[in-house]
C-alpha cells in the first residue's frame, strides 16, 4: 500500500486545522470582519475536507462506483440543475416541510396534553415512548400503502419521526422553569394557560429549540428514505435508490449534496431563531 | 482449499437454490473450494462489494453488469446458468387491458434498479410517452412487493414468475383475475442472473481455473436442485437467516427457476446481443450509451468441456 | 406611650385585642398554626403554634434571626406550602381561595424576574395576567417604575441590572396592581440607606392612602418600627411568635420621628425580644 | 444505595403497589381506547378488499361477515391487533429462542448491535461537545459539518459505508452499530452543547475566582448542570439508535434482525409479520427510553432535584 | 479623630498617601478606570475615570446608591469583567495574572449556591478545586460552617434553606480557603442585627488575626463604619468615587464602639456623601 497520500493528508490537514485555530484567536474589532471569520472558519474546514477527499480518491485510485471526488460531483450538479429542482421541490418542498411542520405540531400538543392532564401523563407518555422507535423501513411501506406513492406518504413518515423528539423535549422543557418561578405566577392565581405562555413555554423554549433543530435533519433523512418504498418517480431518495442501480454514483453525490444544503440552510434558519428567541438563556449570552 | 466469497444479488430464496445446495452438498468441497455465500437485498449494489473486494464473483443481472461496466467497474461475464427471463408485466383483469397497447393511460409500476429498462424499451416501441399523460403512460417506482397491485395503486406491476405472481395468486387473485406480459415474449428481454468477476483477476490463470471449479460445481448443484425441488427448498430455508420464507413458496419457486435455467454454464450470444440492443434503445436517458467491449468471456466455460 | 406593653408576658391576648379594635374585619387569622418540612435528612419544624391575628389596614412587621421561618408563614398565607397542622384563614377563606380572587400582592425575597422579558415587561406581566388593559398597563408601570426610581431602565434585562435595581423592579411589579393585602419578604434587603429610606416613605404613603393590609419581613429594626403597627418577633427552630409589639407612633411618621425617645424605646424592646430568641438557640 | 430504595426512600409499604395501581389504570384506559380505534381502522382499511373478494366469489355477506373477514384477512392492509398479538405470541412464547423464527432471537441481534451503537454514539456526542463548548476553532468549523453530515440520507450511503469498512476489514456488528452511532450521536451534541452552556454566568463566574481549571470546572459545573439535557438527548438517541441498527441490517444483506425480519415480511406480503416486528422494535425502544427514564430519577433524586421539578 | 479628614475637598491624593503609609505593599491599585457596557439600549457607563490605591491589610468598604457601580468595580478586581478605560494591577498583576494565583476569594451579592451540591458540598467545592486533602476539607467545612452558625444543615440541599441562611452559606464558601484578598458583595444583606453583629465580629476577628485585605460593598452606613480602615462613596451613572473616608477608630473594636462620638460623626460624614451623590442622579 502507497502511504504518501495519507501523510499528504494528515499534513494537509494540520496545517488547515493550525490555520483555524489562528484565525478564532483573532478578535477583529468591526463586526463585519467578525462575521467573515465567522463564515471563514467553517468554510476553511469545509474546503479542507473536499481537497482531502479529492486527494483520498485520487491518490488510493478508488473505483469510481465506490467514491466519487467532489470535482465529478460538482460537474454532475452543474449539468443537472433541472433534475436537481425538481427532486427538491417534491422532496424538500412537498413531504419535509409538511411533515416537519405537523409533526413537531403533533409531538408539541401531545406534551401539552400530557402536561394538561395527569391521567395522560400516566397513561400516554408511556405509551409515546412506544412510538419513539417506530423504524422508517418498517412504516414507510405501510404509510405508502395507505397514503399512495406521492409526498403524503413521505410526510407521515416525517410526521412519525418527528414526534418523539419533540415530545420529550417539551415535556422536559415544561419542567424546566424553577420554582419560585412558578410560585409567583400562583400568587397571580394565573390560570394554567397564562403560566404556561408566560413562563413556562418561554423556559421551555431551550429545549423545544433542541428538538426543532434534531427534526430538521431527521425530516429529511426519513422523507428521503420513504422514498425508498415507492415513489412517483421524481424526488431527492428516489433518485439517489435509482442512480444507485445505474452505477451513476456522482448523481447520487450530487444529490446528498442537495440534501446536505438544503438541511443545513434549515437547521440554520432554525439556529437563527433560537437565537432570536432565547437570547436570555446563558447558552446565548455566554457564546 | 480456496477459499472463495459469492455476493447474490436479492436475499436468500430458491433463486439461488444451485448455489445453496452445491454449498450443502459438499459439491464445493469437492472442487477443492470453500465458498461463503453473501445474500443481497435492495440496499446491497452487488457490483460495489466487488469492486471493494468483498467478493470475488457475483451473480447479476446482465443491464445492471453492462452498466456498471461503462460507469468504470470492468466487470465480465463468466458464466450464465439463466437462460430465460423470468420477468413479467402483471396487469388486474378489471382494468380492461388485454394487450399492451392498452397501457395507454395506466398506472405501471417497476422496480428500478435497472429493471425499467426493459420496460422503457418496450414503451418506446409501443409509442407510449411517459409522462402520465392521457396518451401514455404513469410510470411508478414501486417496492418489491405486490401490494400496490393489490392495493390498486397501480394497474400492473412487475413481478417474476417465479416469485411476485404467485404472491399474487396466493392473495386471492386468480388466474382469470390477473393478465400476464411476458418480456420474452415482447422481445424486451434481458438476461438475469449470471455469474460476474472483474475483468483485471481474469488475467490470473489460476483464479479462472478457481472459477472454472466454481462453475462446475455451480452447475452440479443446479442440476441436482432441478432434481429434487423439495429438498432445495429446504436446503434454501436452512440458509435462510430471517426465519421468514415458507417451504411451499420456496418449493414452487425451485420448480419455476428450474423452468429458466439453461443446458449449460455458456453465455449464449444471441440473447446477449438482444440484450445490449434492448439496452441500447431504451429510450431519452439509456443505461448504456455504447456498444460494450469484452463484457463476456468463455475462457472459464470453454474449461469446463 | 401608653400604647406600648412594657411587660412581654401580657403578649397574644392584647394585641389581638388591639388589632381586633384597629378595624372591625381581620384579614389574617392563624390559629395553632404549624409546618414540618420532610428532608432527606429528617423533618425540619419550620413553624411551631403560631396564632396570629392580622386586622384590615394593619401594618405588620415580622422580625426574627434568618432561618427562623418568616419566610415559611408568609408563604403559607399565600398559599404557597401548606401547613402541617393548625388552620389559617385569609379574608375569611382558605389561603387557596383568597389566592385564587387574587388577594394579595407578593415581593419574594430573591428578584425572581424573567430573563426573557424587559424590565417593563416584568412589571407588565402581573398586569397581563389580570387583565389590564393596555394603556393601564403602560401607565402603571411607568408610574410603578418611577417611584422606585428605575424610570429609564424599562428596556433593561434584569441581568443587565444590579442586585438592588432587580429588587426595585419586583417591588414595582408587586406594586403595580391594587392588591388589598401586600406581602412582602424582605424587600429593601439589597438597597442602600437613602433609597431604602425614599422608600418606606412612599411605602408608608400607599399604605395611609389606600388603607392596604401589608405583613412585612425585615431585618432591619428601625425600619420595623418606623413602618409598622404591629412587630412580631419570632424565635427560630422551631418558628414560635415570642412577642408582639403594638406600635403607639401615630400614622403620620415623618423621618425623624426615628430619632424620638418613644421610637428609640420600642426598638430597644425588640431588640430585647430578638437577644432573647437567639439566646434560645 | 440502591437504585430502588432511593427512588421511593421515604415511603411507606404498600407505596409501590399504589404507584404502579397509579399507573396502571391509565395506561390500561388508553391503552383499550387505542385497541378499540385500531379495531376499527382494521375493518374500514380492509373492507374494500374483503368486498372485492366477495364480488370475485360472487357469494353474498353480510355486515357480521365482514367484520369477521376483515379482521381475518391472510394479507391485511392492517392486521387485527389480536392477529399481531397471536403471532407475536407464537414467534416469541412459541418458538425456541435460538431458533430463526423467533423474534426474540432477532430482536436480540437489533439490540446488540443498537446498544454498542447507542454507547458509542453517546460517547461521541458528548465528547464532540466538550470539543465544541472548549475550542473555538471547533465551535466554529466543526458544528456546520456535523449538521451537514447529519442530512445525508443514511440510507443512501449505508451501502458504501459497510463495503469500505469491508474492505479494511471490519465485518459483523460493528458495521450495524456505527450505523447506529451516526444517527444517535447528533441529538446527544445538540443536547449537551446546550447543557454544557447552560451553567449561569453567577456560577462560572464563581469558578473563574477559583481559576478552576477548564477540567475542574467542566466536572463540578457544566456537567453536573448539563445533565438534564443529557437524560433528554440519550432518550432520542436511544431511539434514534434503534432505528438506525434497523437501517443498518439492509445494506449487510439483511441476514436476521428486526429490520430483516420487517423487510423479508414486505417481500413476501406477510404483513402480520412486518407488524409484530414493529411492534417488537417498539417494544424495545419502550423499554430502553424507559430505563434511562429511571436512570434520569434516580440521578436527579440524587442530586437533590426539588420535588416537582424532576420531569 | 485628627485622622478624619472634614473637608471633602482633599480626597484622593490624601487618602493614597494615608493607604501607602499603612503597609508598604499596594494590593489594588486602579489608575482612570472606566468601564461601559453595552447594551440593546445604548451604551451604560457603570464606571468612570476610578482612580484607587488599597494597601495591603486595609479593610475596604465600598458604599453608594443602588446601581452605582461597586458590583461592577469588585468584579473588575477580580477579572470578571474588563475594563473599557484606564489600568488596574491587583499584586502589582494584572487582574487575569492574579486570578490564576488564586489571590482573592468572592462572595458574590447573589449566593450562587450549586442547586445539585448539598450545603456542605457546596463550601467544599473551592478545597477540592484547590486540591485540600480530604481530611483537610471537611475540617475545614465544619469549621467555616460553625462559624456562620450552620452547623447541622450540611446535608441540605439550598433550597431548603431560608435566604439568610444560604447567603451565610456562601460567606462560609469564601472564608473555607486562604485568600490575602477578600472581596465581599453585600455579604450581609439578608441577615438581622444580631447575627449580623456576630459576623461583622467574626470578621473583624479574622483580618485582625490574618491580615487579609478586604473589599466590602455594603448598603449598611454603621456597618462601613464599624469595619473599615477606609470607606469609599461613590455615586450613580457614570460610577465615580465621590469621597474618601479614613478612619480613624482603632483595630480593637469592640461592638458598643458604635455608639461613640466618633463613630457617629464618621457615619454622619458618610451619610452626607451618600445624600450628595444621590443628588447628583
Ligand atoms: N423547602 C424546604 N424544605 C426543607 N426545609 C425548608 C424549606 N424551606 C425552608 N426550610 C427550612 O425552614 C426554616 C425556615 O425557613 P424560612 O425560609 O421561613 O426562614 P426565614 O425566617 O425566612 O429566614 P431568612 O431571614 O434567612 O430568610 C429553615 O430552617 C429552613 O431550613
Ligand atoms: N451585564 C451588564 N450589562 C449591562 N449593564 C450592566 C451589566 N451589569 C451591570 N450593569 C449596569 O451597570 C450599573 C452598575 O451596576 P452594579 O451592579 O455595579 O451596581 P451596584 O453598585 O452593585 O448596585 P447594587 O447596590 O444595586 O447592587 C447599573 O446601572 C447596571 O444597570
Ligand atoms: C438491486 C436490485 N434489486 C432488485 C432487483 C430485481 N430483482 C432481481 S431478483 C428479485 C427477486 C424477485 O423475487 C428482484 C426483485 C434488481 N434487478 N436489482
Ligand atoms: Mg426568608
Ligand atoms: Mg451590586
Amino acid at each position: 500500500m502507497n502511504w504518501w497520500p495519507l501523510i499528504a493528508a494528515l499534513l494537509f490537514w494540520a496545517a488547515a486545522w493550525a490555520l483555524n485555530e489562528w484565525l478564532v484567536r483573532l478578535s477583529p474589532r468591526s463586526s463585519s470582519a467578525r462575521r467573515l471569520l465567522g463564515i471563514l472558519v467553517p468554510a476553511i474546514f469545509g474546503v479542507t475536507l473536499l481537497i482531502l477527499w479529492e486527494g483520498m480518491v485520487r491518490g488510493f485510485n478508488i473505483s469510481p462506483v465506490l467514491l466519487t471526488p467532489p470535482s465529478v460531483i460538482w460537474e454532475r450538479i452543474a449539468s443537472s440543475v433541472p433534475t436537481l429542482w425538481a427532486d427538491f421541490q417534491q422532496t424538500f418542498l412537498k413531504a419535509v416541510l409538511i411533515g416537519y411542520a405537523l409533526g413537531c405540531g403533533a409531538g408539541f400538543l401531545t406534551a401539552i396534553a400530557i402536561d394538561r392532564s395527569p391521567f395522560l401523563q400516566r397513561g400516554l407518555l408511556p405509551l409515546g415512548n412506544f412510538v419513539s422507535a417506530l423504524p422508517i423501513i418498517g412504516v414507510a411501506p405501510i404509510m405508502v400503502m395507505w397514503f399512495g406513492f406521492d409526498w403524503p406518504s413521505k410526510a407521515a413518515v416525517v410526521i412519525i419521526m418527528t414526534f418523539f423528539p419533540m415530545l420529550v423535549n417539551t415535556v422536559q422543557g415544561l419542567a424546566a422553569s424553577s420554582a419560585i418561578d412558578r410560585d409567583l405566577m400562583r400568587t397571580y392565581a394565573s390560570s394554567y394557560w397564562q403560566t404556561l405562555f408566560k413562563l413556562r413555554l418561554p423556559a421551555a423554549a431551550p429545549f423545544i429549540f433542541n428538538a426543532l433543530k434534531i427534526n430538521s435533519t431527521l425530516a429529511l433523512i426519513g422523507a428521503i428514505v420513504a422514498e425508498f418504498f415507492g415513489t412517483p418517480i421524481v424526488g431527492m431518495g428516489f433518485r439517489i435508490s435509482t442512480e444507485v442501480g445505474r452505477m451513476n454514483i456522482d448523481m447520487v453525490w450530487a444529490e446528498i449534496a442537495v440534501a446536505a444544503l438544503a438541511g443545513s440552510l434549515f437547521y440554520g434558519l432554525v439556529a437563527l431563531i433560537e437565537r432570536a428567541v432565547t437570547f436570555w438563556h446563558p447558552s446565548m449570552r455566554s457564546a | 482449499a480456496d477459499d472463495l466469497t459469492l455476493q447474490l444479488k436479492w436475499v436468500t430464496q430458491a433463486q439461488f437454490a444451485g448455489y445453496y445446495v452445491a454449498k450443502d452438498k459438499g459439491f464445493y468441497e469437492e472442487e477443492g473450494l470453500n465458498v461463503d455465500i453473501k445474500p443481497g437485498g435492495p440496499d446491497v449494489a452487488p457490483v460495489q462489494v466487488l469492486a471493494g473486494g468483498g467478493a470475488d464473483v457475483m451473480v447479476d443481472w446482465l443491464p445492471s453488469a453492462l452498466a456498471a461496466r461503462e460507469k468504470g467497474v470492468p466487470v465480465v461475464n463468466i458464466a450464465q446458468p439463466f437462460a430465460r427471463s423470468g420477468l413479467t408485466m402483471v396487469c388486474r383483469k378489471e382494468t380492461g387491458i388485454t394487450k399492451p397497447e392498452d397501457f395507454k393511460g395506466k398506472t405501471l409500476g417497476t422496480w428500478f434498479f435497472g429493471n425499467e429498462y426493459p420496460l422503457y424499451n418496450w414503451l418506446s416501441k409501443l409509442n407510449l410517452p411517459r409522462d402520465g399523460s392521457a396518451e401514455g403512460v404513469t410510470i411508478q417506482k414501486i417496492g418489491f412487493n405486490v401490494d400496490p397491485l393489490l392495493q390498486k395503486q397501480a394497474d400492473c406491476i412487475t413481478a417474476m414468475t417465479y416469485n411476485e405472481y404467485w404472491q399474487v395468486i396466493d392473495a386471492g387473485l386468480s388466474q382469470d383475475d390477473i393478465v400476464v406480459f411476458n418480456y420474452t415474449d415482447e422481445g424486451v428481454a434481458t438476461l438475469e442472473d449470471g455469474l460476474y468477476a472483474l475483468e483485471d483477476k481474469l488475467e490470473d490463470p489460476a483464479f479462472v481455473d478457481k472459477m472454472a471449479r466454481f462453475v462446475k460445481a455451480s452447475m452440479k448443484g443446479w442440476q441436482w436442485a432441478k432434481e429434487n425441488p423439495g429438498d432445495a427448498a429446504l436446503i434454501v430455508l436452512d440458509n435462510d437467516a430471517t426465519g421468514a420464507q415458507t417451504e411451499k413458496h420456496q418449493k414452487r419457486m425451485m420448480e419455476e427457476i428450474a423452468k429458466l435455467l439453461g443446458d449449460g454454464p455458456a453465455l449464449d450470444e444471441a440473447s446477449y446481443q438482444q440484450t445490449v440492443d434492448t439496452l441500447l434503445q431504451a429510450g431519452s436517458d439509456p443505461v448504456i450509451t455504447k456498444k460494450p467491449e469484452g463484457a463476456f468471456t468463455h475462457a472459464v466455460t470453454d474449461k469446463l468441456k | 406611650m401608653d400604647h406600648v406593653n412594657a411587660n412581654p408576658a401580657i403578649r397574644q391576648e392584647a394585641s389581638q385585642e388591639a388589632s381586633s379594635k384597629a378595624s372591625g374585619e381581620t384579614v389574617v387569622e392563624a390559629r395553632g398554626l404549624g409546618l414540618t418540612f420532610e428532608t432527606n435528612d429528617g423533618p425540619v419544624q419550620a413553624l411551631s403554634n403560631v396564632d396570629l391575628v392580622i386586622g384590615k389596614g394593619e401594618f405588620v412587621s415580622f422580625i426574627g434571626p434568618s432561618g427562623c421561618g418568616k419566610t415559611t408563614f408568609l408563604r403559607v398565607i399565600a398559599d404557597l406550602e401548606q401547613p402541617t397542622e393548625g388552620d389559617i384563614r385569609v379574608n375569611g377563606m382558605t389561603p387557596a381561595e383568597a389566592r385564587r380572587k387574587r388577594a394579595y400582592g407578593y415581593v419574594f425575597q430573591a428578584a425572581g424576574l424573567f430573563p426573557w422579558r424587559t424590565i417593563e415587561q416584568n412589571v407588565a406581566l402581573p398586569l397581563e395576567i389580570m387583565g389590564y388593559s393596555r394603556a393601564e398597563q403602560k401607565e402603571r408601570v411607568f408610574r410603578t417604575l418611577d417611584l422606585v426610581n428605575l424610570a429609564g431602565f424599562e428596556k433593561k434585562f434584569p441581568w443587565q441590572l444590579s442586585g438592588g435595581m432587580q429588587q426595585r423592579a419586583s417591588i414595582a411589579r408587586a406594586l403595580a396592581f391594587d392588591a388589598d393585602l401586600l406581602l412582602m419578604d424582605e424587600p429593601f434587603g439589597a438597597l442602600d440607606e437613602i433609597v431604602r429610606d425614599h422608600l418606606n416613605e412612599q411605602l408608608l404613603d400607599l399604605w395611609a392612602r389606600t388603607g392596604k393590609t401589608i405583613g412585612f419581613v425585615t431585618h432591619s429594626i428601625p425600619e420595623a418600627v418606623y413602618l409598622s403597627t404591629r412587630i412580631i418577633v419570632m424565635s427560630p427552630r422551631p418558628g414560635r411568635v415570642t412577642d408582639v409589639i403594638e406600635s403607639p407612633l401615630p400614622r403620620e411618621r415623618p423621618l425623624d420621628i426615628r430619632e424620638t425617645p418613644e421610637f428609640l424605646q420600642i426598638a430597644h424592646r425588640v431588640r430585647e425580644g430578638l437577644r432573647a430568641g437567639h439566646s434560645d438557640d | 444505595m440502591s437504585a430502588v430504595s432511593l427512588a421511593v426512600s421515604g415511603s411507606q409499604p404498600g407505596f409501590l403497589r399504589r404507584a404502579a395501581v397509579g399507573r396502571t389504570l391509565p395506561i390500561l384506559i388508553v391503552l383499550s381506547a387505542i385497541i378499540l380505534i385500531w379495531y376499527a381502522f382494521t375493518v374500514y382499511l380492509n373492507a374494500p378488499w374483503q368486498i372485492d373478494a366477495y364480488q370475485r366469489a360472487g357469494s353474498e355477506w353480510t355486515a357480521a361477515d365482514l367484520v369477521g373477514d376483515t379482521m381475518a384477512q391472510e394479507r391485511p392492509v392492517l392486521p387485527a391487533p389480536h392477529q399481531v398479538m397471536a403471532e407475536i405470541w407464537k414467534t416469541t412464547i412459541g418458538t425456541r429462542i435460538t431458533s430463526k423464527r423467533s423474534l426474540i432471537y432477532h430482536a436480540w441481534i437489533t439490540l446488540s448491535s443498537t446498544l454498542l451503537g447507542f454507547v458509542i454514539g453517546t460517547a461521541l456526542g458528548v465528547l464532540l461537545a466538550i470539543g465544541i463548548v472548549h475550542n473555538r476553532a471547533m465551535d466554529k468549523s466543526v458544528m456546520p459539518w456535523v449538521i451537514a453530515s447529519q442530512t445525508i440520507p443514511i440510507l443512501a450511503i449505508a451501502p458504501m459505508i459497510i463495503v469500505v469498512l469491508n474492505a479494511i476489514g471490519l465485518s459483523g456488528l460493528l458495521p450495524k452499530a456505527l450505523i447506529s452511532t451516526y444517527l444517535s450521536f447528533f441529538p446527544v451534541v445538540v443536547g449537551m452543547v446546550k447543557g454544557f452552556r447552560s451553567p449561569e454566568v453567577i456560577q462560572l463566574d464563581l469558578m473563574r475566582t477559583y481559576n478552576a481549571s477548564g477540567t475542574q470546572t467542566f466536572w463540578k459545573l457544566r456537567w453536573p448542570a448539563a445533565l438534564p439535557y443529557l437524560f433528554t438527548s440519550m432518550k432520542v438517541a436511544v431511539a434514534i439508535a434503534l432505528v438506525g441498527a434497523i437501517v443498518g441490517e439492509l445494506p449487510t444483506g439483511a441476514v436476521s434482525g428486526l429490520g430483516a425480519r420487517l423487510l423479508a415480511g414486505s417481500y413476501y406480503g406477510q404483513t402480520v409479520q412486518i407488524w409484530s416486528a414493529l411492534f417488537m422494535a417498539a417494544a424495545l425502544a419502550a423499554v430502553l427510553v424507559g430505563i434511562i427514564g429511571i436512570g434520569q430519577r434516580i440521578v436527579m433524586a440524587r442530586m437533590g432535584t426539588r420535588e416537582g421539578e424532576r420531569s
